[in-house]
């Protein structure tokens, strides 16, 4: 099975062998893979280097922390890679973000307005929680559209707060 | 003379006290709000006794209710631990008043220093320098700070007056931004210590954020223990701490003159019991009393470490009545410790807390590493209280011993289920300027950037890729149901079996 | 000079020696049999390889295989640990032939110390005083031992020549059964060093097992880190060890005494690194070298504690070339340390190993308290290797603090999955002989019963009973599927559910 | 729901009145009880005090390891006790124990002979595991009837290896 993945910038071709090999960039490696506990926690020996990892899927990206930094990953297989090449890979870039709580909590105010302009960065949302006032800001640029909470609504997790496009 | 103490906290700091109570052989009394019935001070202390609903003001903060379970549960004594009650002046009278040992200073110690106004203006009066600002011109409304803020000269703080801990705080870099920045100082002072008050002073630039720990008895003896180093902050968080203060090193007759002055501060309040006055140093040795904070210190562990003096234990002592089991003489500081607060919050997405079932802990142990921690796999974080659930501290023979002990510390440290800021403190241990010792309070926020996206060269993006690429392989080869055959038994539990035929 | 280490052992002393060399920025090496794919010490090394079967002479016992792996990671040298091929003179040839460093003492000390025999000739040449028995004599048949043993007279120990650690030993206690015992100690000295040679030894009744940790460098330095306790055994096996020792207490001159002639003993065989001159003990402070341990202890952290030497460190140091960070002067005890050793058995099933997956581990942490462990939940304990899976360690200012810390740490250690000895600890700590002091290496096994029939008068029986009843009953609950309303949540999720409405 | 339980010699009478109360020996008490995350460990809160045990059951008894001493505790209802004591409580001592291996292991050797007397206490059979021999001892006094292993069998986990009569 062959994989293309990407990290940041860097494309990698892993081709998966068999259970003890596989080859990245045409280089072949031996490889002893484990998952530990049930955890998503994985332990690979590569060549005999020994590393241990979290390994998650979110939001569309496999992300892995290792030895302290988290590396985003996206593993595609050839099919997959055509398909979002002759999409763009822009899909994300045209639709709206729609800022969610990310954990339950208090709006205490929203210092953003309907269609206003904004850049990537600028805050949309203060949420208390856990004691504390969490700004939350825009991943990208774009205008304002709905905005479906107030100040002092208590919100949940994952919910809904204002959208961007 | 009490043998039982109720614990009016939760988390680590209660388990810290439970634990300092049992090696004095005190029984200890835990009181918990519904979302804390499993948690380990319930766990570990001999009786417990619920309080109320998850928020703080239905259950850790009714003073009423748990001076009515100290009284009724038989203890003598009451430790606050920190936050919470650990400061209102009212409750530790009111625990006087109902017969009960408030382990911490006398009210009107309290009192004077948890105004950071009357705290400036007795300090200063007892010769000791402040930092310029508003303190002790009592309650200002917005016009009036905004009279008096040029005066001063921008930047500067708005403080809540009842504070501590960075809360109700807001740096304030012009007259423009100041009435959005006083409201929310006001709101957030409001919210977390029931008053909206709050005051300037003059920010500092390149400042250090160095505190001495102090120890006083009833029979008058006032000693510190030393400096600890916590400029490391993030909004005004506390979020590393070391001791010795590297910026002091060994300039032991600085060292000896602050640590003076701190005790100084300490007497002009009549102190009695554990507390820690903070200062700001400029790079010119330059020091400023900041504010004292009447109570133990969440990191009191690293001087704990290096003084070898038990803080909880001696509180305990000084409460019932005992002199000090140390003179100055008898302390010094060995090697060097460090302390980074573990908080569960994703240091990925802008620190934001995060909340859920811990899944898994994998604690790092062996020579110099302590864990204060209050949770435990299966616990559950939930969103009412702080996010602080771990400390690791570490104390190695050099400072140098201790980062590389904390690295490694670090790097054995697994918690899955919460996201927590361990590859913040990672990055920072790996700082070139964290390694020299050369930072001050803005060295967070104005030079270290934390970023997943900085990978450079020498990183393991390569290996990255590996796994995430066999992890998606794994799923998809689940997914779609195909059995292999050989395929290798990722347990050890085959080999029990295997025992016998292996063993001729 | 070597900057990758390959660790030629496993579970909590292998993970021991991770951390020191990570701590000194040294590369390391893992070496892993089946049943040990998922170990701690795999999941921590740089680099990890496989070994073999689980059974040790198929794995840790294959020093050829070893030092291939050695020289094909490029790691410069070899750290065996303890047991395994530790103290084997031949593998430490080996390695040295191979051109890598092993760290520990020259193959000739450890063939000279490694047979008792020749061990005690050496050391009584150089004036040290030994117990008086067979040692020296060679390989003895059961019948010459027979002769030989009235003239030691009874009761006497026999003992593996090539042997340590309590293996192929045994008591007897008269002529009759000598032969069966001789057997029995044969046959277990074959499987443990592959020897079955024994030599009788008078037992010394109420003495006290003391040792010296030395760490010698190859410049000729030779100090020696105080005593150690070890007096508390079960069938030859420490289980407990302190120091300093409450026997020897504050009789400095005694100390000193007995220091200076274990000293005397390494340098007789041209000691250098890490080891351990065992001394039995009579109740009339007269003392008698009983062999030397030329390797690091399981019991170096208690030592660590009190001295603040890093054992692990200073070996590496030493095997780097260079000479001792300390001189004897440098020395001294601080505070009290006890360690228990927590082993994967049943006290309540006369200690018998206990297998399985842990499911479950809660550690005890807070100040003073160390542990050193090779296990974490989900890991299985199988039947191959020793049934040491932790080491819980306490220091304290005084032994009635480390007691009572030891205490507080053994009731907060939580291990489901597999049995352990913790309640066996628990007893102990309560016991007022260990207490006092008072116990010598017979205490264990002739005046301290362990039996959980033995229930007093002060115990909780009645609210055993109440639990069991509660377990009962809710399984009996469960089980005719009786769903009741109103049933209190017992998690704290609904809690986050519930936080908006709180909240108002 | 009454039980009747026994630990040792000490007969409890215990009524579980609701989820917040029971009765011990008629005394009413107010209880806060608790499995702590799945495992084997229950938190209760008896009248204020706070107790944290490992509760399972083995060999026909419940076993309680509470404050480091472990409880046997023998828990029925009314009709379990008439039936026990009917019988005459002495079901086991008339029937055969049959010694099990508590681990793998190998046998080294077996210490008594078919119809041999034994004691209570008496070793049965060495087992070699974990690199250590261990004693397997007989529980009761009684006659060695069937041997089913000899020395240099490996046997695996709860194997009967001898009975006792």
């Amino acid at each position: 099975m062959k994989y293309i993945s990407t990290v940041i910038e860097s494309e990698y071709i892993i081709e998966i062998l068999d259970e003890k090999h596989l080859s990245i960039n045409g280089e072949v490696h031996t490889i002893d893979f484990e998952e530990v506990d049930g955890q998503p926690v994985f332990s690979l020996i590569l060549d005999g280097k020994s590393y241990e990892a979290f390994v998650y899927f979110e939001e569309g990206e496999w992300k892995v922390m290792l030895h302290g930094t988290l590396y985003p990953v996206l593993v595609e297989d050839e099919r997959e890679k055509r398909l979002r090449q002759a999409y763009g890979g822009g899909v994300t870039q045209t639709s709206e973000y729609h800022l969610k709580a990310p954990m339950p909590g208090m709006v205490v105010s929203i210092p953003v307005e309907e269609g206003q302009q904004i850049n990537k960065g600028d805050a949309l949302l203060i949420l208390e929680s856990m004691k504390m006032q969490n700004e939350l800001r825009s991943p990208r640029s774009g205008k304002v559209t709905r905005i479906r909470v107030e100040p002092g609504d208590h919100v949940e997790k994952k919910q809904t707060l204002l959208s961007v496009e | 003379m009490f043998d039982k103490v109720l614990i009016a906290n939760r988390g680590e700091i209660a388990v810290r006290i439970i634990r300092a109570c049992r090696e004095l052989g005190l029984k200890t009394v835990a009181v918990f709000s519904d979302v804390d019935r499993q948690a380990l001070h319930v766990r570990f202390a001999d009786e417990a006794y619920y309080l109320g609903s998850p928020p703080a003001r239905e259950s850790y903060l009714r003073g009423d209710r748990i001076i009515e379970i100290a009284l009724k549960s038989g203890a003598g004594a009451i430790h606050p631990g920190y936050g919470f009650l650990a400061e209102r002046a009212d409750f530790a009278q009111a625990c006087i008043d109902a017969g009960l040992a408030f382990i911490g200073p006398k009210p009107s110690a309290i009192a004077a220093m948890g105004d950071k106004a009357i705290a400036r203006a007795t300090v200063s009066a007892a010769g000791v320098p402040v930092v310029p600002g508003t303190a002790g011109e009592g309650a200002l409304s917005n016009d009036e700070l905004l009279a008096i803020a040029p005066t001063i000269g921008f930047p500067l703080l708005a403080k809540a007056t009842a504070g501590g801990g960075g809360k109700g705080m807001r740096e304030v870099r012009n007259i423009e931004e100041m009435p959005r920045l006083l409201n929310a100082a006001r709101r957030e002072a409001e919210a977390a210590f029931g008053d909206g008050n709050v005051y300037l002073e003059k920010l500092l630039e390149e400042a250090r954020h160095i505190e001495f720990q102090i120890l006083a008895d009833n029979q008058g003896n006032v000693i510190h223990l030393g400096e600890r180093e916590c400029s490391l902050q993030r909004r005004h968080q506390k979020i590393l701490e070391e001791t010795p203060s590297p910026f002091i090193a060994d300039d032991q007759e600085f060292r000896q003159q602050m640590g003076e002055v701190a005790v100084r501060a300490a007497k002009a309040v009549g102190y009695v019991n554990a507390g820690t006055i903070e200062f700001l140093v400029d790079k010119d040795k330059r020091y400023y009393f900041l504010e004292m904070n009447t109570r133990l210190q969440v990191e009191h562990p690293i001087t704990e470490a290096v003084t070898n003096v038990d803080i909880v234990k001696e509180q305990i002592r000084i409460a019932r009545g005992r002199s000090l089991n140390y003179t100055q003489e008898d302390i010094s500081q060995h090697g060097w410790a460090i302390e980074c607060r573990i908080n569960a919050e994703d240091p990925y997405e802008n620190f934001l807390p995060s909340t859920g079932r811990i899944s898994h802990i994998l604690l790092p142990t062996g020579p110099g590493v302590r864990v204060d921690t209050g949770v435990y796999p299966g616990f559950t974080i939930s969103p009412y209280y702080d996010s602080l659930i771990s400390k690791l501290i570490v104390h190695g023979k050099t400072r140098a011993e201790a980062i590389l002990r904390m690295r490694r510390a670090l790097e054995e440290y697994k918690i899955t289920g919460v996201r927590t800021n361990i590859p913040f403190h990672q990055m920072l241990m790996n700082s070139h300027r964290f390694m020299a010792g050369q930072y001050d309070t803005r060295f967070i926020e104005d030079r270290f950037s934390f970023n997943s996206v900085n990978i450079d060269k020498s990183s393991d993006a390569d290996i990255a890729a590996i796994l995430a690429t066999l992890v998606a392989h794994q799923q998809i080869q689940r997914s779609t149901h195909i059995i292999r055959r050989g395929k290798r038994d990722t347990s050890n539990w085959k080999w029990v079996g295997r025992w016998e035929r292996m063993h001729r």
